[in-house]
């Protein structure tokens, strides 16, 4: 059984404007000991699905449908306390950007052992040596020395550590890293990578990790899942969707990157703009940008098909995998 | 208004009003409001009303003035006064002081010259000015004290001598300016000996036990006072709270016993309600014309105006308080020559209101029904009462004379800036009296005379000021005034609109506080009764 | 499943079009201010007493300095709704009139310290460095002094009177206006369309006044719009102490002060002014937070 | 050929003050002497990472910031020597895209202003201004009919557009970009990566690309110069770069990069920098990079490697390889 | 630090110069003068005052002595209330306006930060509204209406307090209610709003994402940022309010400082005006100093290297 099993999930924003679908109907699951990735651009509801995992979503947004199994319990029907029980004990989260997710005016040893002495119920001390043994972990040096800093007297790299030792505190099940490295230079970004590759292999969590760059995906996670405007469109392991992606999105998205190790000629960009999620369109969201639409893809919303290597939310299967390879070689 | 006979009748309804029912409270306390925090408590150098509020209860001069202002003797018995009025010889009674050191005449003579001294800067030092020498000592012209016309002839005798015969020299010596000092405690430390009750040592019924500035003074009884038998009081309050409306509510709510005014708008509902006091002020108030500034150069344009206004409105329906309508210049209160005879009551009314005549006499001046006539300008300070006197004639002059009048209120130092150097057409005025004399309000319209501020003077009533300044025939002097003041409301330099009261609330469990028409307060003899 | 379902979308190669519809961000502010209640509340009642201010004395049988002293002191009554003062004159005529008056202080004032503010902050925070060093000193030192005192000292040299009063709140009140416009314009300085404003070769007026000052407008609008309170306010101290404007001019601040020492005998002497008051100023409030929510560009969406 | 653009030894320093009467107490090195020519119709791409100058380098070119020391010349001409005003012409030779689409653009003006404002400060186009910015609007993929409207209704890829259309409407030579993607999708990246080759192509456009992204700097540029705390470390030839990096920060930068292949990545050994970069107010002597360097020898720290060309169109400063 | 503090201190000097001297130019700029009356008074006597107070001295003379004997905080003699110098008014005043002050602000403070979170954490609903309406009804009013109304009902009406003067604690409350309505206002809004922002800080998110309740997140992480700016505010604040108030000392006769703001300007007493300026302005640039100083115990960010300005 999946550790956690995200079934039809809606959250919406009710702005002036009206309902704005962030998360529209998303399902998937996450195994134990997995590292899963949650890709796609911005807006695309990747960060809104793992605040509703957390319970966070921020007002004026609401969980409206869907279910969140985590380890067999419904987290959209748990109670407050319960779901505070959870958080930062078995179900953590790191966030984007490390300048501003730490509390500026508290110094490191509080807010990394708060969670330790709420959770773990440790008095001081004890949560002192664990905060130690975290920062070594992390791989802050000087760990004794640093407890009573304070964040800004910390680098960016530094900080992202932090945010992941605060993560880690509690050992959790789970461990949702939203875009952790997108606010960080290059050099540093490869060092949180490794990191988090290191950690992956000694701790038993699962990684739900966020990011839109296909990059990070390859060399961190087993299994990936692309989401756009709100909608899944395809999962499957990295190596299947990186090398035979299924979806006209995925295809176009991995496309569009120039990449490092070959020269291009031309980009292939997706053209267009994603669709306002206030007035979500009836059939495919994508149908606006893809090369490939049909008459069928604006009228329909495409079902979830499994293929042999994951599932994929397109009418192009009905056409059978020859079409589709056929339409995706065509841009090339 | 106020005669010798009306206070007679006065005091003897509250004598047997005392010998019919009340009682003495157990606590002999009063607590009166003083209103504003005493400048100086220096006899020497204070000015203001307040101040001698409490200096006339802490000393005590030659005389004591009573309930109908008159002089009467105190720490001097008996005097003797010379022929030509010059000279004075005042015999002391043995009195003490509030240390215990013996009052005597040495301390009067330190303390006049004292005063007039010119490092000492008294702004009151002209009160001395009557003394022989005494404006030259000041001025520095004469360097040697013992030039000044006082001398102690032994310990208890007093010699006096003056420049002029000055009929209310006895009523001077009761002011606060020519009290005596203790000469020890005063050298002892000259700029702050007042400050402190221990070194604030007078001989008056009352003695000072307490300053918290800006809020109150605590006055206790002295035992050592030479007449401390007839004091009743125990303590006395003088709170220093300057909101009438706050003083209003202390006084309703019973933590107040004596106001030191009333808040106009609520006199109407204190008199019904039975609260109201109201003692007789001896001061005008009154409005400058400016007679070198057209066209208030006109005497007849100044006559039109002063005859186109109400003034029965503006004291019944603005000042609210019982004040006087002023159609003349002196207040009522001052004794006239023949014993018994006040002065206002023989000189009488002598402005007219009449608004038909007015017209005519703008007419007459080139105005006819106010064609042509510039726009005037009242100046006032800045005050709710000023500036409601000054809507109401504004509208009176509008009405009547269909002239435009605008206002223009100054802060208080602006406003005496501006008169001071003629820079208005109408001033709004107000003058209460030094001592009660007619000089003192007769004096101020001389040529180039401190006061006058009208631009306007005329030799015949120069004269007969010097006349009435320089005779000791009291029958001379009142005749000379009389005529004098003829001639300003003739020429109508200035324009009198009101007679000043006082209004107040006393509780009437107070009983026989004394209150003069010069503004003091005289405790010595005030009991409460039971209530 | 239906053949034709499966045929390509014909394909339309136009430019980008947009799809929602077309707000600028007066508009948008609008809105905004529209949806916060306690804004729309202020707006209309600001509405109602400028209303009241300059339509309202030609429908009275009264003008402000019509006296009747036999009429003194009346109670509110059908003939005079909100009773007459110690002249006689009709109290609710004079609200009218000091609402002219109070108002057009509240408004100029804000006005002077607007164009004050502005000019000096914009040019602090434009210029930058050692101008920017100098003139901000200048402010901090100003900060340091009691500003009521030169209030005051200013009102007696230059007199009581409605220019004085603009001319001494003016002088001492453009502080906070300064600062803002600076802390605006310092941070605008560097974005980047003011830099692609100058790599074009606008001229720094040109940068000033089209591009920097047009985007500090929503926190000036707040700020003056605050400010038409504070005047208000202080022209009702100022009156209170005896230096407001001069009769037959009455303020809403001269007529509560001057309707004070009567509170007990003719409460609505006070009462009328003191609520006139009370009630612009939480207008004025509501209106300038909700303002500020409404102009705030961090909360655009 | 003659290069459009030569840059000689280009220096700004920004002082740091305290105090009442903001005395400078130190210097912000952002740019510390760095040359490199530009030549017509290519693309230079100036990567590093945040910090390092290159932004600063972009402005201090078009004398948005005042320089401190060192030459550019425009077609031969010496500008920094130049007044505001003799400044007017050459700004329309050489413009500039910036980075944050979002911040670009004046909120309070319409698209229409913001273009027609350059058509007036140059005073070009003065009868058919409306026509003119519908061209530009077209030229770079969007609407004529947008004009009327406020840049917040806009995408960030649509705004960065819009930029591009204001830098066009003076119809210059060079073109800085400073960023001009990386604050956008994947996806759109892609779009406006295009859009400005294709400008390139057809108005025979010069790029100074300045981005911190070495892949898309190795996809749009002929030529990369790399920086690090204000200095080139490296200029080569874009494929060069990839195939025979020389510096070992080069290096670093390049292995960070994470390539979207599960295969690729998987075999890839990454040099992972340690150390702190060093404070560009209060800088070493020696290398700049010595503090991070895998590599470091002594003398790194002592002296400071001068730029060789080590041919082919590729020069290095690093001790090591010469 | 000790190099900020000692050029903190020089800068300070030099502002506080600059407002004594401005001051003294306008107070001389201001007609009329300490000993006008509506009785003027004899030559000779003018001249012994002016001598007394060397009022004839040339202006830049005075000028020189002011500020020489504002160096040895001397700050000379009344004029107006002959025998007490500034000094004595300063020492005996600003006792009584900083009990006072403090204990509005302290009231201030008790009333409006609790009303401004709970209208943060309930924003935009019923105890938001009604907090926000308090909180603006307390800026609405001006303060002699204000303080007229609080002595009309509870001294005259109900007859609960004292209606004046000072001493007892029961003399304290009016006044000190009178004079907290202002502040406690503006508290409740400044703190709303940055508890507002403060919420919407990811690092909020954070300490929620740890599994704190929001009692825990607002104590804990929000509380303490969000009082900055109610900090800051603090200095120039109290500099005012334990300056006293004129108004309210006026109405209820209290014997503090505030009442010669105004009144030594009337007076033209020449050297309290100058004295009650410098103090005043002491007050508030040490305050702010102060609260500077302050903000590095509250905000670990801030470090001490520029005077703020």
């Amino acid at each position: 059984m999946a550790l956690l099993d995200i079934r039809n999930l809606r959250t919406s924003f009710f702005t002036h404007l009206g309902e704005v679908k962030a998360v529209d109907g998303v399902s998937f699951q996450v195994g134990e000991g997995e590292a899963v990735a949650l890709v796609g651009e911005s807006g695309c509801g990747k960060s809104v699905t793992a605040l509703s995992i957390m319970g966070l979503v921020p007002p004026p947004g609401k969980i409206i449908g869907g279910e969140i199994i985590f380890a067999g319990e419904d987290l959209t029907k748990l109670s407050g306390q319960k779901m505070r029980h959870l958080r930062g004990n078995v179900l953590s989260m790191i966030f984007q950007d490390p300048m501003t997710s730490l509390n500026p005016v508290l110094n490191v040893e509080t807010q990394l052992g708060e969670g330790l002495r709420i959770h773990k119920g440790m008095d001081a001390k004890a949560a002192r040596a664990r905060v130690i043994e975290l920062l070594n972990l992390v791989g802050i040096p000087e760990a004794k020395r640093r407890l009573h800093q304070y964040p800004h007297e910390f680098s960016g790299g530094m900080r992202q550590r932090l945010m992941i030792a605060m993560a880690l505190a509690c050992s959790p099940k789970m461990l949702i890293a939203d875009e952790p490295t997108t606010a960080l230079d290059v050099t540093i970004q490869a060092q949180i990578i490794e990191l988090l590759k290191e950690l992956k292999v000694r701790l038993s969590s699962s990684i739900l990790l966020i990011t839109h760059d296909m990059g990070i995906v390859a060399g961190l996670c087993q299994r990936v899942i692309v989401m756009y405007a709100g909608r899944v469109v395809e999962t499957g392991s990295v190596e299947a969707v990186f090398d035979d992606p299924q979806h006209p999105y995925t295809w176009g998205l991995l496309r569009s990157l120039p990449r490092l190790d070959a020269r291009k000629d031309r980009l292939v960009p997706i053209p267009g703009q994603p669709p306002d999620l206030l007035a979500s369109p009836q059939g495919c969201p994508f149908a606006a940008r893809c090369r490939w639409a049909m008459r069928i893809c604006v009228q329909k919303m495409p079902v979830m098909t499994s293929t042999d290597k994951g599932t994929v939310a397109c009418w192009l299967q009905e056409l059978g995998p020859q079409a589709v390879k056929r339409a995706r070689e065509e841009v090339a | 208004m106020k005669t010798r006979l009306v206070s007679l009748v006065l005091a003897l309804v509250l004598v047997i009003g005392g010998i019919a029912g009340a009682e003495r409270a157990a606590e002999q306390v009063i607590r009166f409001n003083l209103g504003t925090e005493p400048e100086t408590l220096d006899p020497a150098k204070s000015t203001g009303v307040p101040e001698a509020r409490i200096e006339l209860n802490v000393f005590e001069g030659l005389t004591r003035l009573d309930a109908d202002d008159l002089p009467q003797p105190a720490i001097a018995e008996k005097w003797e006064i010379s022929e030509d009025g010059l000279r004075y010889v005042f015999h002391l009674r043995k009195s003490s002081w509030s240390n215990g050191d013996p009052v005597t005449a040495h301390d009067f003579e330190y303390a006049w010259k004292r005063a007039l001294a010119p490092e000492t800067a008294s702004q009151y030092a002209y009160q001395l000015f009557y003394i022989k020498n005494g404006e030259a000592y000041n001025a520095g012209e004469v360097t040697d004290p013992n030039l000044v016309g006082v001398k102690a002839l032994d310990d208890y005798t007093l010699e006096v001598e003056l420049e002029a015969p000055t009929g209310y020299f006895l009523s001077l010596v009761a002011f606060p300016t020519l009290m005596p000092v203790n000469r020890k405690v005063v050298e002892a430390d000259p700029n702050g000996w007042f400050m402190k009750p221990e070194t604030y040592v007078g001989n008056g019924p009352f003695k000072v036990t307490k300053w918290v500035h800006n809020s109150y003074m605590e006055l206790e009884k002295n035992d050592l006072y030479w007449d401390a038998d007839s004091v009743i009081v125990d303590k006395l309050v003088a709170t220093l709270i300057e909101s009438e409306d706050t003083e209003l509510v202390m006084f309703e709510t019973d933590q107040l016993d004596i106001t030191h005014t009333v808040s106009r708008p609520e006199i109407p509902r204190l008199k019904k309600e039975g609260l109201l006091k109201v003692t007789p002020n001896l001061g005008t108030y009154y409005y400058i014309f400016n007679c070198k500034a057209e066209p208030l150069d006109d005497v007849r344009v100044r006559k039109a105006l002063s005859m186109a206004i109400d003034r029965q409105a503006v004291t019944e329906y603005v000042t609210r308080a019982g004040e006087i309508p002023a159609l003349a210049w002196v207040p009522p209160g001052i004794p006239d020559a023949e014993p018994g005879a006040e002065f206002r009551e023989v000189g009488g009314d002598m402005l007219e209101e009449n608004v038909e005549k007015a017209k005519a006499l703008l007419a007459e001046a080139g105005y006819p029904d106010g064609k042509g006539f510039p726009t005037l300008t009242i100046l006032y300070n800045t005050m709710e009462m000023h500036k409601a006197i000054a809507e109401v004639i504004q509208e009176f002059w509008k009405k009547n004379l269909n002239i435009d009048v605008r206002l223009n209120n100054q802060e208080w130092g602006v406003y005496l800036n501006s008169r001071d150097e003629g820079d208005f057409q109408v001033a709004r005025a107000g003058w209460v009296g030094d001592y009660i004399d007619p000089m003192t309000f007769m004096d101020m319209h001389v040529k180039d005379g401190g006061n006058n501020d009208s631009n306007w003077s005329d030799p015949e009533h120069d004269r007969l000021i010097e006349l009435a300044k320089t005779s000791n025939d009291p029958a001379v002097r009142m005749k000379a005034m009389h005529e004098a003041e003829a001639i300003i409301l003739e020429q109508l330099p200035i324009m009198p609109i009101y007679y000043y009261v006082e209004p107040f609330l006393e509780k009437d469990y107070i009983k026989d506080v004394i209150y003069s028409s010069l503004g003091f307060i005289d405790f010595k003899n005030a009991w409460v009764a039971k209530h | 499943m239906q053949e034709e379902l499966f045929l390509p979308l014909p394909k339309e190669d136009a430019p980008e079009r947009m799809v929602r519809p077309s707000t600028t961000y007066w508009q948008d502010a609008w809105r905004r201010l529209r949806e916060n209640r306690g804004a729309t509340v202020g707006l209309v009642v600001i509405a109602l007493i400028c209303l009241f201010a300059i339509v309202g004395p030609y429908f009275s049988p009264y003008s402000y300095s019509d006296q009747s002293l036999i009429r003194a002191n009346r109670p509110p009554s059908k003939a005079n709704w909100l009773g007459t003062d110690n002249l006689g004159r009709d109290i609710a005529t004079r609200l009218m009139y000091g609402a002219r008056i109070s108002l057009a202080i509240g408004v100029f004032a804000s006005l002077i310290n607007l164009t004050i503010g502005v000019v000096y902050g914009g040019i602090a925070g434009f210029f930058g460095g050692q101008v920017d060093n100098v003139m901000m000193r200048v402010v901090d030192i100003l900060y340091g002094i009691p500003s009521l005192l030169y209030i005051i000292l200013l009102m007696v040299v230059l007199g009581p009177g409605f220019g004085n009063i603009l001319i001494a709140i003016g002088l001492t009140e453009w502080l906070s206006m300064a600062r803002i416009v600076r802390g605006q314009i310092l941070a605008m300085r560097g974005q980047d369309f003011a830099l692609a404003a100058r790599c074009l070769g606008a001229s720094r007026w040109r940068i000033l006044f089209r591009h920097l000052i047009p985007n500090s407008v929503g926190p000036i609008i707040v700020t003056a719009t605050l400010t038409i309170p504070q005047a208000i306010f202080l022209e009702a101290f100022l009156s209170f102490i005896g230096l407001g404007v001069s009769a037959p001019m009455a303020s809403w601040g001269v007529l509560a002060s001057d309707g004070l020492a009567g509170i007990r005998s003719y409460p609505w002497q006070l009462l009328a002014p003191a609520f006139a008051i009370s009630i612009t100023m939480l207008a004025f409030n509501f209106l300038g937070d909700g303002l500020r929510d409404a102009l705030d560009p961090r909360l655009r969406s | 050929m003659e290069p459009v653009l030569e840059v000689r030894d280009l220096k700004k320093y920004f002082p740091i003050t305290r105090g009442v009467w903001q005395k400078t107490r130190g210097m912000l090195k952002a740019v510390d002497g760095i040359s490199f020519d530009l030549y017509r119709g290519e693309t230079l791409g100036l990567v590093g990472e945040s910090g390092c100058g290159k932004t600063t380098a972009g402005r201090t070119i078009v004398r948005l910031y005042e320089p401190t020391g060192g030459s550019v010349r425009l077609h031969g001409q010496e500008i920094f020597s130049l007044s505001e005003r003799e400044m007017l012409p050459v700004r329309s030779q050489i413009q500039m895209i910036f980075q944050d689409p979002y911040s670009s653009l004046n909120p309070r003006m319409t698209v229409g202003d913001t273009i027609t404002e350059a058509l007036e400060i140059h005073g070009l186009a003065e009868e058919r201004r409306t026509e003119r910015v519908g061209e530009l609007l077209e030229m770079v993929g969007l609407g004529q009919e947008m004009a009327g409207r406020y840049p917040h209704e806009f995408s960030g890829g649509q705004r960065q557009r819009i930029g591009v259309a204001r830098a066009l409407a003076v119809q210059p030579k060079v073109i800085i970009c400073d960023e001009p993607v990386s604050a956008l999708d994947v996806s759109i990246q892609a779009q406006v990566i295009n859009m400005l080759e294709e400008l390139q192509e057809k108005l025979g456009l010069t790029y100074l690309f300045i981005s911190h992204d070495l892949a898309v700097v190795r996809h749009i540029s002929h030529r990369v110069a790399v920086m690090y705390l204000g200095r080139l470390v490296e200029v080569a030839p874009s494929d060069q770069i990839y195939d025979n990096p020389l510096h070992p920060y080069t290096e670093a930068l390049m292995s960070a990069i994470p390539i979207p292949d599960p295969k690729v990545e998987s075999q890839r050994r990454r040099l992972i920098l340690t150390g702190d970069v060093a404070s560009p107010i209060d800088l070493p002597p020696g290398c700049r990079f010595a503090s991070r360097c895998p590599k470091v020898e002594a003398r790194c720290h002592q002296e400071e490697p001068a730029m060789v060309d080590v041919g082919g169109g590729h020069s290095v400063a690093c001790h090591l390889v010469v | 630090m000790g190099r900020y503090i000692v050029r903190r201190l020089l800068s300070m000097l030099l502002v506080l110069w600059v407002i004594a001297t401005v001051t003294f130019v306008l107070m001389n700029l201001v007609p009329g003068g300490p000993f006008a009356s509506e009785k003027p008074l004899p030559e000779a006597i003018k001249r012994n005052i002016e001598a007394r107070y060397r009022l004839n001295d040339p202006f830049w003379k005075r000028y020189i002595d002011y500020m020489g004997n504002i160096l040895r905080w001397d700050l000379g003699p009344s004029f107006k209330y002959e025998g007490r110098t500034v000094n004595d008014i300063i020492n005996s005043g600003f006792p009584v306006s900083a009990v006072l002050g403090v204990t509005s602000v302290a009231l201030a403070l008790l009333l409006g930060i609790p009303a401004g979170i709970l209208a943060a954490l309930k924003q935009n609903k019923w105890p938001d509204t009604l907090a926000m309406l308090a909180a603006t009804i307390g800026v609405s009013v001006p303060s002699f209406i204000m303080a007229t109304f609080l002595m009309y009902i509870f001294a005259y009406k109900l007859r609960w307090l004292p209606a004046a003067l000072w001493g007892r604690p029961s003399q304290v409350i009016l006044p000190a209610l009178a004079l907290a309505g202002f502040p406690a206002a503006f508290f409740a809004r400044l703190t709303r709003a940055s508890m507002l922002e403060v919420l919407g800080e990811d690092f909020i998110r954070t300490a929620y994402a740890k599994g704190l309740s929001t009692p825990a997140v607002i104590a804990r992480h929000a509380l303490k940022c969000a009082l900055i700016p109610v900090f800051s505010y603090l200095g120039p604040l109290l500099a005012q309010i334990m300056t006293g108030s004129f108004v309210i000392e006026k109405i209820f006769a209290i014997p503090g400082l505030g009442q010669h703001y105004v009144t030594s300007i009337y007076n033209r007493d020449y050297t309290v005006i100058l004295g009650v300026t410098v103090f005043y302005s002491i007050l508030l640039v040490t305050l702010n100093f102060l609260v500077d100083l302050g903000y590095v115990l509250l905000d670990p960010r801030i470090k001490l290297a520029e005077p703020s300005s």
